[in-house]
């Protein structure tokens, strides 16, 4: 099966302005088009990531955005996997392309935002884990990354300072990104004056919720070889949607337990290091294969399991990997050079395809002042509620 | 004084002796447990058993992280007026090889507290109602 | 491409218990597999179709399915179309298995409806369609089925004994179904005593809302081909997940008016003819090649219109088609065999898989005493709010 | 006497003389008119102009379809107590080559319609708050 291309990424910008996902979305999906050089009628297939608090268009944001757009007939799809939304929307566009369907697919994700903490809708459903966790518990998402950021620290010696390292590194990297919120260098001094939210985690350790939308426009490596602009494709070399294994005996939202691991073996390896794995033995490449790593930094912290758990470093290693500059712009593997969610906030059907427009802007050398030099290959990498992995790995 | 009732039926049972004890649910064809039970069927993908018993779980675990929440979570969390910051603990139970979240039982020293020390199972109120004290299941140091 | 086959079809009946629709769901994937003869460790992939009633678990489906299956690193999609949602599912699966990523997938649908009126979920959202056409004008679905059929009587001379016709042979149809919810022959005098809820549309010619569950097994043609129970493979010649083409100028749910035609040229078909005729063009089949048809009886007057739709009769034909018993068991092309939503009511994202299974059931000739004689070709249909196509064409 | 105000912002006005009309938006560029306004730009696939101007729709039209709804809807539809049924119409207008709905002027003899009747557009009380009378579009028999 030949490997479908990026012809066009485009986003609106992040912020927080509370107009309709729709807009943001027709923004996003003409600047791909426009970067692909191809208008709304070349589309034979639209995939969205849906958006679950801004009424039924959220709902159908396939058929939302191709209204807008202007109905045309395009079959649509829209998916919903919390942050994993954009990498089963990419994969959805995928499957129809390499099923033959179609030769040129649009990917849309959008969302406007609540402030402050993501909650439940509105009700009462004792049967639904997610309303469980909030009205129980108040286990809300930064509870969550804060066990995660104390488990660092207990298990591996992880430092508050080590999570500010993370901070300050990808302040800097935003601060070339045009379509970043917050392009805003944060120094230690700052950092350690910021509000304890859950601790040990601060206000600035854990993103925000944002507005912001990204697309891409996919096409098969046949369409795609009849282009004159060869030289900006990128190839999605893996796409890994996988779930978990049972028994998943490490803490994921919104489960209040983990699963029990008696009468089961173990599975081979982690959640989180099956679904790098998965697109690694995909692509046939590895960790030492990365130019650069966009990864789902909710908190500071979390940045730091990922080091682990894509294969960058070893259990427990990744402050030492942090500290050696490997992971900041400059050093060998890049990771988050477009600022990530520290400068971006969460949008949260878009962010997974924002990941992949960053990695399309850097493999084709467009990144301007937060290029990574000479960049081949590059991963990206995130997590969503209920066992959604999603992770891409795209060449040039 | 008004009737207590669980904040959720069926996850959690309170004592006569002021002990508390969270119910699950166990796959007498593998073994597994699950917490809440949810549903009837074991969720074990190599097995699949129709029934769950119904089984008490461990009292007493080893800490494996925790937090203290400094700002007001959303509904649906009955946060009180003014708002009361919230420790959580995520517990490991050794017979059941599984982690457990629930809040910190108030007072406790979250800045003592380390991974593998000893915790118990206890109840506290979490609102009132009109009509009832609402009951939850806590996490305290043993 | 190679047509993907159906290896196994399984049920949830329907009814209205209020259970977990997670519970519905699983039984149904568990009938289908087990009809299949093959166990959830042979699937490679799980796509689902969403409800929107029942918290998170309803808006991520699959993982939903596939966590109460056994997590297994199953690969998974959770869509919404609304009424479609069932047929994107089932074009989910396909594409994956015509992709090459997998032999075997797994699609599933299930509900738990709330009593009486669909309406929309709680709050206040003046930007959702879907809000303003039930706080502004009380334009409740079976507003829109009432508009619909007033709109056959006024152009075509449809009459309510007409509408009772089909409610008649519906409930006949249904009769033999073990998975129907409602098993009751309705007659005349019956029908004439139910309220009017919409005029000219009463209580009886509109669907009820249902709990159930459908799911069926589909494989790659080249994995079917090795198997031993060839004799009962159906094949999925044809999936029409179109959406309409602009301007958009019957009315449809949620809209509180058409597009304007001022501007653009009318497209060649209808957006209801349009739907049919990508799956016939897809299928290389047309109307005369049916054998039974499965359309969606979200009321009694709505299935006429389908007829001419789908190609049986001309427009304006559709009650002397119903009068000639053409469309009732036993004649030249039986609709709603399975009794339709007349008797099962909507259980919206099982809705559209169990109308595949339905035509499974029937081109196996495992119908009983439902059996429409010799099925080579069976079609469903139905559409879901804001422009969502759905039509499967099976053969055998 | 409370003050009035429109159901939803910008869908359509009152007039001193008591009559009232649709706001819609008109695409300067293919001439497409879309009702209600909601985005900026044009949804016509073969345009896409970045602006709609706002304009008043033709408060005449054709009757293309009705009904009389005898149930009360579920919220958000501000049903009153006891419930009122309420017709239905969908009406046809010209100029703009599109179909409205709305709700039939309290009163309408439904039994009376026929399609392709001329209507046209007033206002009337939809429901009261505490603040306001609020208002809402409907089709009348002209
Ligand atoms: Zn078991
Ligand atoms: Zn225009």
């Amino acid at each position: 099966m030949s490997e479908v291309v990026v012809l066009g990424a485009g986003m609106h910008p992040w912020g927080k302005w509370g107009r309709n996902f729709v807009e943001y979305g027709v923004v996003a999906a003409r600047a791909a088009l426009a970067d692909a050089g191809l208008g709304w009628g070349d589309v034979g297939f639209l995939a969205a990531g849906n958006t679950m608090r801004n009424g039924y268009p959220g709902y159908v944001s396939g058929s939302t955005f191709a209204q807008s757009l202007g109905w045309q007939g395009t079959r649509v799809s829209s998916s919903f996997a919390a942050c994993a939304s954009g990498a089963v929307a990419i994969d959805s566009a995928r499957a129809q392309i390499q099923a033959g369907r179609c030769d040129v697919a649009l990917v849309v994700g959008a969302d406007t935002a609540p402030k402050g903490f993501f909650g439940p809708l509105p009700g009462v459903r004792p049967e639904d884990p997610d309303w469980i966790r909030f009205h129980v518990l108040g286990a809300t998402n930064p509870t969550y990354f804060a066990l995660y950021a104390r488990r660092r620290m207990e298990a591996y010696g992880a430092t508050t300072d080590d999570f500010a390292a993370v901070k300050i590194k990808n302040s800097r990297h935003g601060l070339e990104n045009p379509n970043a919120r917050y392009r805003k260098e944060f120094g230690a001094a700052e950092i350690a004056e910021s509000p304890v939210v859950a601790d040990p985690l601060r206000l600035v350790d854990i993103c925000a919720t944002s507005d912001g939308a990204a697309a891409l426009v996919l096409a098969s490596a046949e369409y795609a070889a009849r282009r004159a602009d060869r030289d900006r494709h990128v190839r999605i070399a893996a796409i890994s949607t996988v779930t978990p294994r049972y028994p998943n005996t490490y803490l994921d939202m919104p489960d209040i337990a983990t699963d029990s691991a008696v009468g089961a073996a173990l599975p081979e390896r982690s959640f989180r290091d099956s679904i790098a794995h998965a697109a690694y033995e995909e692509a046939g490449l590895g960790p030492g294969d990365l130019s650069l790593a966009e990864v789902y930094d909710l908190s500071t912290a979390l940045e730091l399991d990922w080091y682990e758990n894509i294969g960058l470093c070893g259990e427990g290693e990744a402050e030492a990997l942090l500290r050696s500059g490997a992971t900041t712009l400059g050093g060998r593997v890049p990771v988050n050079p477009s600022g990530g969610l520290a400068c971006f906030g969460e949008a949260i059907p878009a962010q997974a395809i924002a990941q992949v427009v960053e990695l399309t802007t850097q493999l084709r050398g467009e990144a301007g002042a937060r290029q990574v030099d000479g960049a081949r290959v590059g991963l990206s990498i995130n997590q969503g509620l209920f066992g959604h992995g999603s992770c891409v790995i795209a060449t040039r | 004084m008004k009737p207590r009732r669980p904040v959720v039926e069926g996850y959690f049972e309170e004592r006569a002796d002021g002990s508390a004890v969270l119910v699950g649910g166990r796959c007498d064809a593998c073994g597994a447990y699950f917490f809440p039970k949810r549903f009837s069927f074991c969720r074990n993908p190599g097995c699949g058993a129709p029934d769950l018993a119904d089984v008490e779980l461990s009292t007493r675990g080893t800490l494996w992280s925790f937090t203290d929440n400094r700002y007001a979570p959303p509904p649906p969390y009955p946060a009180a007026e003014p708002f009361e910051p919230y420790g959580v603990a995520a517990v490991a139970l050794e017979a059941e090889q599984m982690v457990v979240l629930g809040q910190l039982a108030r007072g406790t020293d979250v800045a003592a507290l380390h991974a593998g020390q000893a915790m118990e199972l206890c109840a506290e109120d979490l609102y009132e109602t009109d009509d009832a004290v609402v009951r939850v299941w806590k996490w305290r140091i043993a």
